[in-house]
């Protein structure tokens, strides 16, 4: 019975997998929030497409990997969608890829960003408009790295940060970089001081940091007046309360994913403007646009089908696609499907009425610069 | 002699169980009034009951002229109520010392003089005074909760079975201080040492599937065998 | 004829506080043997030690001409050693015939048994429901043992050492807190077992009557020490025992 | 006597209900209803396998997990390492159980030294070493990101998983129901009830209590493996605190010591997680669904402190007291 | 050598840091035998509540002083509503916290929003001094006296009346204590209340020193205090302030000469504890 429903009654369906509770949370909001703004934007406030309907339902994976698998169970088997988005979580994520290639639906994966997604663990029904590691890493050394630098790493010691250091460190020695030193501390820890006296004893001209969580080692580094030995600190931007924590570190030169101030685009424009409207005042933040930018080639490769939902069909004009997002263009790799998009070479600086550091464009690093090596073969 | 305690048609649930039947004595004061009875007939429970340890359901218990059924056993304590269990109640972990002091209110200096003359009844209680109390023989343990007892000045001290487990010499001497208190401590006494009931009771009841159902003076129990062997099977 | 327990220098020290010392003594089978001692001699102590619960810091302990000294207290159970506890120690949440069930299991070594219901062991129950009877513990068979009464857990103590059915028993003041009215039978049950002379029992009480009815054989504590260790008669009019342990209520039990 | 009829009575409860799950599938198409079973199927098991420790030897356990993951893993490195086919299940699963019954042996023979909270805490700290490992030793887990596997067509099938795993928890069930019948299982309560007393009865309880370990162990293994298996991925979650916790609290849901508790257990626990997210639908205030969950387990405790099945229990014995109180009023009035 | 003192003082400060936190525990877990999963999520409110008076009133002292109401007045309701029924039972205690560690957790993030907020310390605790080579981190050395203090007066308060032994007298046996004239559900309630005030207070120092709150730091920290509580020896105040310096101070050593095993440190020191002194470090005597 339940059969009939789905694509043929002229809607599409699409399941939106992320973290509506649990630690990330706030990644998983932006994520929706970014997608319902990008269906509107790609549809011109009419959610159709081709003269079908589009339709989609947000379940929480609650950041746990079995919850993922049920909920992405559910959307395909109940709710028969016809696209799956997510998730906040690359565990979450890596979990739900074998489903998508068992019930042949197209997912596209946004914002996690384990290389294993669109590497180790590819399979051709995998779109990732997020941008993964490596493409941070690339865009981490680019913002550092040349001949003759000497950089140590500080990373959480677990596969987030491991992997992170390790593609960085590919990039970086690329450069002509020397790394010096690793560091990796217990990603629960709330003392780096030990790692921190480490990586001073180093001497390194940089230190380059992959972080997440709440328990950052900001504040320590400043204690410890790292960059008053000579030694600069360089990371990625993250989101505007992650930025908060982050005022000990003004001055720093890393990269950014997204900052709402930093693309120059009217799709960016467009995005800035709505997020306020519709959400009290508040600016769009770090995965906003990779929700936004997951709609828009949703709805661009369905324009391109012409509304027909046959996977195929939607690989073979998704693969190589290019589309307008507010992070500038966007190519699907053929090879892997991972989309290649800008990053932001940035530098944190204070700004008149913003009680966080704000990241400020050095410049940016084009899609081409920043294009991760392949590794799904 | 004026009535201290005064129990009528007392009711105790144990959970759904219907332990105390209806129970009426009084204790006078200045008595020991004892409470027989054979195992499980429902003395402990009437103690516990007077205590608040155990809610009655029905009935009355009047200390001096308050009735108390309804307060908490540490308000029921703190008019004046002392009590040493049948199973001892001590704090295992806690010293010899501890468990009196637990008991002590803080300087005290009447409780002091009380525990001097404890002590020297019990002298092994000196002896073993910073022993872990849960390690000590069981007469020793015994002995621990009767002089815990009796460092509170009290005007009622409920007692099961004090004589249990505690060699003849000490009984006496048990048996003598109880004497020595008589005037100001009024007892309540639940004991199957029918040699001991018998020396120091002046009245008796007796207890049988949860109600009260006989009582008299005790020289009339000691002298009545019949009497005897009807109620406690003894001769 | 030879000894079924016999201990030789067993002592036990708590820091410097020797609770036994130097206790050598030797029982024949099948004889009654009664310990008796002022409070905290050593009485439940010695127990311990022969049981297994402590593990004795010098001497030695035979059992059946077996030095034990060092066997667990589940070895010893096993040669046929069973105890009672003074303070009681029961299953508090099984009922009373589940406590003893328990130890007709034992008595049985139905040890590793896991794929047979235990309701298929008719014999076990009705074991151990006669041997409820036998202890004045009729139509308590469902009873928690925590529910019961001080005196009915003192029967259920007695009830489990039973069961165990050993050839050696220990009695740790089976009867204290036993109500007056039903002493008489368990003191019965006590003789008979005794009469039956198929065990050896060592009894630890301070009812004295019972002690001296019962003895074929008094041995007395005293800080840890054997002080005396004799016929009944002859410890009665040991001066030591008379001023230290009875005090003048010897009398009143004679009486 | 009573007791083994009420036990019979649960049991074939248990049974009819079994019963109807296994022709639901063929009546009744609802694929999410089947996932949601099999996963309350895999954690009963699970339950189970703790229910022997924390109900029936006293043991509290917060290193469970260490055995489920084991399972889990040792599944997922079959599947991942050699082909997908139903000779390395089964090889998984045994080497699986293997590891599982030498690691359970060690922390049993812990249980000897350490009481209540201190085991509780050793068992924390083990199977947070686990955790630890599994995020180390990358070349074999891929730490957290975890690596998805291929699993034979047969289990993919998602009905025959669920009989599987249905069949698996029914055999289980009455195993232990055996099991906790039987001599064994007696001895084990007296353990719970009193160390002591239980040794001086002429009992080992060290053996007893490594026994129910290992046990213990090979189920939580077991369960993990089937986990592996529903999902075809893992991660270093699987040695996470949460899936102790997950089991500590259906066992104690359902009714700690009655078996019967776990399933029920986890059926609530997995059911009205369900039901609780599905309403986030309905109005804003069940985004914070977590809140209701939390208010699930504390009202659970004030208003069913033996669990559910504690609940039913006292239900009916209060019930049979009555009528036994109204004959006997009748004969005395 | 100044690579030795800056590892121990750093070491030390996270330890105090761990026993502000294990205080409240000690108190509640050790002495009254509760096993409250809870605990985190009461130092949780404790921070938030803190910054929140903080960020508002700019005063740090009051912010500290807002977390102690917070704990207070949390570890009334607490105690009232979800541990005096379950005292004396642990599956319980168990079951009925995690619940309401759950509620605690999220009706932070309802009331304050589900992200972290950052927080840093008063201008007069900012920055490090340095003693040659030697760098001192201001708010460790802040965190440090505070905690020496609290010990202090904890121990003081422990030594100096009955209260502990009353408390552990009734865990032991509450008829018996409460048939000795004490009202030991009133001693309870007064003591879970310090546990609880102890704990958000520890919150509040926490959120300087990790720079940032945010709604899940409770299960994050408290099994920590859980750890240096079962190390140190339940119940015993002085244990667990050496069980969290040797926790704080091995932590240190440990990421600088073995970082491989850091990760684990916590966890292999409590399996090592615990299977040579079974029943902690420091046993507490009587
Ligand atoms: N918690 C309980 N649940 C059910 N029954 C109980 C409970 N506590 C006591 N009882 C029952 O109440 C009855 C009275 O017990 P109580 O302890 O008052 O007897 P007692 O007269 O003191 O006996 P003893 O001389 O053996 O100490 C007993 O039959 C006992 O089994
Ligand atoms: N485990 C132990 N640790 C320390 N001291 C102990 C221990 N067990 C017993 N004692 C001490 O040893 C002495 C003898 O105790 P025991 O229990 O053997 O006495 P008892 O003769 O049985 O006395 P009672 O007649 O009072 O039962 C006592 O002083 C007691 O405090
Ligand atoms: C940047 C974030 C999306 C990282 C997230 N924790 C992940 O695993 O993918
Ligand atoms: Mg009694
Ligand atoms: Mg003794």
């Amino acid at each position: 019975s339940n059969g009939e429903k789905g694509s043929s009654e002229g809607t599409i369906k699409i399941g939106v997998l992320a973290s509506m509770t649990g630690p990330l949370e706030s990644y998983g909001k932006q994520t929706v929030n970014g997608f319902e703004l990008g269906l509107d934007y790609a549809t011109d406030g009419s959610n159709e497409v081709a003269g079908k309907k589009i339709e989609f339902i947000v379940e929480d994976t609650e950041t746990k990997p079995e919850v993922a698998v049920k909920k992405a169970t559910k959307l395909l088997e109940d709710d028969e969608v016809d696209f799956l988005v997510g998730s906040s979580s690359s565990g979450d994520t890596l979990a739900v890829v074998p489903l998508a290639e068992e019930y042949e639906k197209i997912m596209v994966v946004e914002p996690a960003v384990a290389d294993s997604i669109t590497g180790s663990e590819y399979n051709p029904y995998i779109f990732r408009t997020a941008r993964n590691s490596s493409q941070d890493a690339v865009a981490g050394a680019a913002a550092i790295a040349k001949k003759g630098v000497k950089i140590a790493t500080f990373a959480p010691d677990n596969s987030f940060g491991r992997d992170g250091i390790s593609a960085f460190k590919e990039a970086a020695e690329k450069l002509g970089a020397n790394i010096l030193h690793e560091e990796y501390a217990d990603p629960a820890g709330t003392d780096f001081t030990s790692n921190i006296q480490k990586i001073i004893e180093q001497q390194p001209d940089y230190l380059f940091i992959v972080w997440a969580g709440a328990n950052s080692p900001w504040n320590q580094l400043a204690d410890m007046k790292v960059e008053e030995k000579g030694i600069k600190i360089s990371t990625g931007a993250p989101d505007i309360p992650a930025l908060q924590t982050m005022k000990p570190l003004v001055g720093m030169e890393g990269f950014s994913v997204y900052y709402h101030d930093l693309p120059k685009n009217e799709v960016n424009d467009w995005l800035v403007t709505e997020h306020k409207k519709r959400f009290n005042n508040e600016v769009p933040d770090l995965f906003t646009p990779g929700g936004m930018s997951a709609a828009i080639a949703i709805v661009e490769a369905l324009k391109k089908t012409d509304g027909d939902t046959n996977s195929e069909q939607l690989i073979e004009s998704m693969e190589g696609m290019s589309f307008e997002t507010p992070k500038g263009t966007m190519t699907f790799r053929e090879e892997d499907h991972q989309a290649l998009q800008t990053l932001y070479a940035i530098k944190l600086e204070s700004k008149e009425g913003v009680d966080y550091p704000v990241p400020t464009l050095i410049r940016e690093l084009s899609p081409e610069e920043t294009a991760p090596p392949i590794r799904n073969k | 002699m004026s009535t201290l305690l005064k129990l009528q048609q007392v009711e105790t649930y144990i959970e759904e169980f219907h332990i105390l039947q209806g129970i009426s004595f009084e204790a006078r004061k200045g008595e020991v009034t004892v409470l027989l009875g054979r195992n499980g007939a429902g003395k402990t429970t009437t103690l516990r009951t007077i205590m608040g340890l155990n809610k009655a359901s029905k009935g009355q218990i009047f200390f001096g002229n308050e009735e108390i059924q309804t307060l908490q056993p540490y308000e029921i304590a703190n008019k004046g109520m002392g009590y040493v269990p049948e199973d001892q109640g001590i704090f295992g972990e806690l010293t010899v010392e501890e468990n009196i002091k637990v008991a002590m209110k803080k300087d005290d200096s009447q409780s002091l003089e009380r525990l001097e003359w404890i002590l020297q009844i019990f002298p092994d209680l000196k002896k073993f005074w910073q022993k872990q109390s849960g390690l000590l023989s069981g007469g020793q343990k015994q002995m621990l909760s009767i002089a815990r007892a009796y460092v509170k000045n009290c005007e009622l001290l409920l007692i099961d079975e004090p004589s249990k487990g505690l060699a003849p010499i000490v009984v006496e001497k048990v048996m003598e201080s109880i004497q020595e208190m008589k005037d100001k401590t009024t007892i309540i006494l639940v004991e199957q040492n029918f040699m001991m009931a018998s020396r120091i009771g002046d009245y008796f009841y007796i207890v049988d599937e949860g109600r009260t159902v006989y009582d008299g003076k005790m020289q009339e129990l000691i002298g009545n065998k019949e009497l005897r062997e009807k109620h406690l099977g003894i001769a | 004829m030879t000894s079924i327990i016999e201990t030789k220098n067993l002592g036990i020290s708590f820091g410097n506080h020797k609770a036994v010392d130097q206790v050598n003594f030797a029982i024949d089978e099948h004889q009654f043997t009664s310990i008796i001692g002022p409070n905290g001699a050593g009485k439940t102590t010695l127990f311990n030690l022969l049981s297994g619960q402590l593990k004795a810091t010098n001497g030695d302990i035979f059992f059946c001409g077996k030095n034990i000294t060092k066997c667990s207290t589940v070895e010893r159970t096993r040669l046929g050693m069973g105890r009672s506890f003074q303070l009681t120690n029961v299953f508090p949440n099984l009922t009373t015939l589940e406590n003893v069930r328990l130890a007709v299991q034992a008595q049985k070594k139905i040890y590793f048994q896991m794929l047979k219901s235990v309701f298929s062991y008719k014999d076990h129950s009705e074991i151990a429901k006669t041997i409820l009877k036998t202890t004045l513990l009729v139509n308590k068979d469902d009873v928690l043992a925590k529910n019961l009464s001080h005196g009915d857990k003192r029967k259920l103590e007695l009830a489990m050492l039973l069961a165990l059915d050993t050839k050696l028993l220990l009695l740790d003041e089976p009867t204290a807190g036993m109500s007056v009215e039903d002493v008489p039978a368990i003191y019965e049950v006590i003789e008979r077992i005794k009469e039956e002379k198929t065990k050896t029992i060592l009894l630890i009480e301070h009812k004295m009557d019972m002690i001296m009815n019962l003895s074929d054989r008094i041995m007395v504590l005293f800080n840890g020490k054997l002080l005396a260790d004799g016929a009944p008669k002859e410890i009665i009019a040991n001066e030591t025992v008379q001023s230290a342990y009875l005090g003048g209520l010897y009398d009143e039990y004679t009486a | 006597m009573r007791v083994s009829y009420e036990n019979k009575l649960g049991s074939i409860i248990f049974l009819m209900v079994s019963c109807l799950l296994i022709v639901f599938p063929l009546v009744y198409e609802d694929r999410n209803l089947l996932i949601i079973f099999t996963q309350i199927f895999i954690f009963a098991i699970f339950a189970m396998s703790y229910d022997i420790l924390l109900g029936f030897t006293g043991i509290i356990s917060f290193g469970h997990a260490m055995f489920f993951g084991i399972g889990a893993y040792s599944m997922s490195i079959f599947m991942k390492r050699f082909e997908p086919e139903m000779l390395y299940v089964f090889l998984a699963l045994i080497v699986g159980v293997f590891l599982s019954a030498i690691v359970s042996y060690v922390v049993g023979l812990l249980t000897l030294r350490l009481k209540t909270h201190y085991y509780a805490m050793l068992t924390l700290a083990l199977a947070n070493l686990f955790y630890v490992g599994a995020e180390k030793w990358r070349s074999l887990t891929e730490g957290a990101d975890g690596f998805t596997f291929r699993i034979p067509d047969f289990l993919r099938e998602r009905v025959n998983f669920y009989l599987i795993t249905l069949v698996l928890m029914v055999l289980v069930y009455f195993a232990l129901k055996l099991f906790i019948q039987s001599p064994f299982g007696k001895v084990l309560v007296a353990i719970k009830e009193n160390e002591q007393r239980t040794e001086s009865l002429g009992f080992n309880i060290l053996y007893y209590k490594i026994i129910a370990s290992i046990i213990a162990g090979i189920l939580a293994s077991i369960a993990g493996a089937l986990y592996a298996i529903s999902l075809r991925f893992v991660n270093t979650s699987v040695f996470s605190i949460d899936i102790t916790l997950d089991a500590l609290l259906m066992t104690i849901i359902g009714g700690v010591g009655t078996i019967i508790g776990a399933v029920i257990g986890s059926g609530v626990i997995e059911f009205s997680h369900y039901w609780l997210t599905s309403l986030v639908k309905l109005h804003w205030i069940f985004e914070r669904w977590i809140i209701f969950f939390g208010i699930l387990y504390i009202l659970t405790v004030m208003f069913f402190p033996k669990g559910i099945v504690g609940a039913l229990t006292a239900l009916k014995r209060k019930a049979r007291h009555e009528k036994k109180h109204d004959q006997s009023d009748k004969m005395t009035g | 050598m100044e690579l030795f003192f800056s590892l121990l003082i750093n070491g030390l400060a996270t330890g105090m840091l761990i026993f502000l936190l294990a205080v409240g525990l000690t108190l509640i877990f050790g002495l009254m035998s509760v096993l409250n999963f809870a605990h985190g999520g009461l130092f949780a409110w404790g921070a938030y509540g803190g910054v929140w008076i903080y960020s508002l009133t700019e005063s740090y002292m009051i912010g500290v002083a807002g977390a102690i109401i917070t704990g207070v007045i949390l570890g009334f309701i607490t105690e009232k509503l979800i541990i005096k029924p379950v005292y004396g039972d642990h599956v319980q205690q168990i079951l009925i916290t995690l619940g309401y560690m759950l509620v605690l957790g999220e009706l932070i993030k309802v009331v304050f929003g589900p992200n972290q907020i950052a927080v840093s310390p008063p201008e007069l605790l900012r920055g490090s001094i340095e003693i040659g080579e030697l760098l001192i981190i201001k708010y460790r050395a802040f965190i440090i006296i505070t905690g020496i203090f609290i010990f202090l007066i904890v121990n003081y308060i422990l030594k100096n009346t009955k209260i502990g032994l009353i408390v552990r007298a009734g865990v032991i046996d509450k008829e018996m204590i409460q048939a000795l004239g004490v009202n030991i559900n009133k001693v309870f309630l007064y003591v879970f209340m310090t546990g609880a005030a102890l704990a958000a207070l520890s919150g509040m120092l926490l959120a300087p020193y990790a720079g940032v709150i945010h709604a899940d730091m409770g299960m994050e920290y408290a099994i920590l205090a859980f750890v240096v509580v079962v190390i140190g020896g339940m119940g015993n105040v002085t244990g667990s302030l050496l069980a969290a310096a040797l926790v704080g101070i091995s932590g240190a050593f440990m990421a600088y000469y073995v970082p491989e095993l850091s990760l684990a440190t916590n966890m292999l020191l409590m399996v090592i504890v615990l299977v040579f002194r079974p029943k902690g470090l420091f046993t507490i005597r009587g």
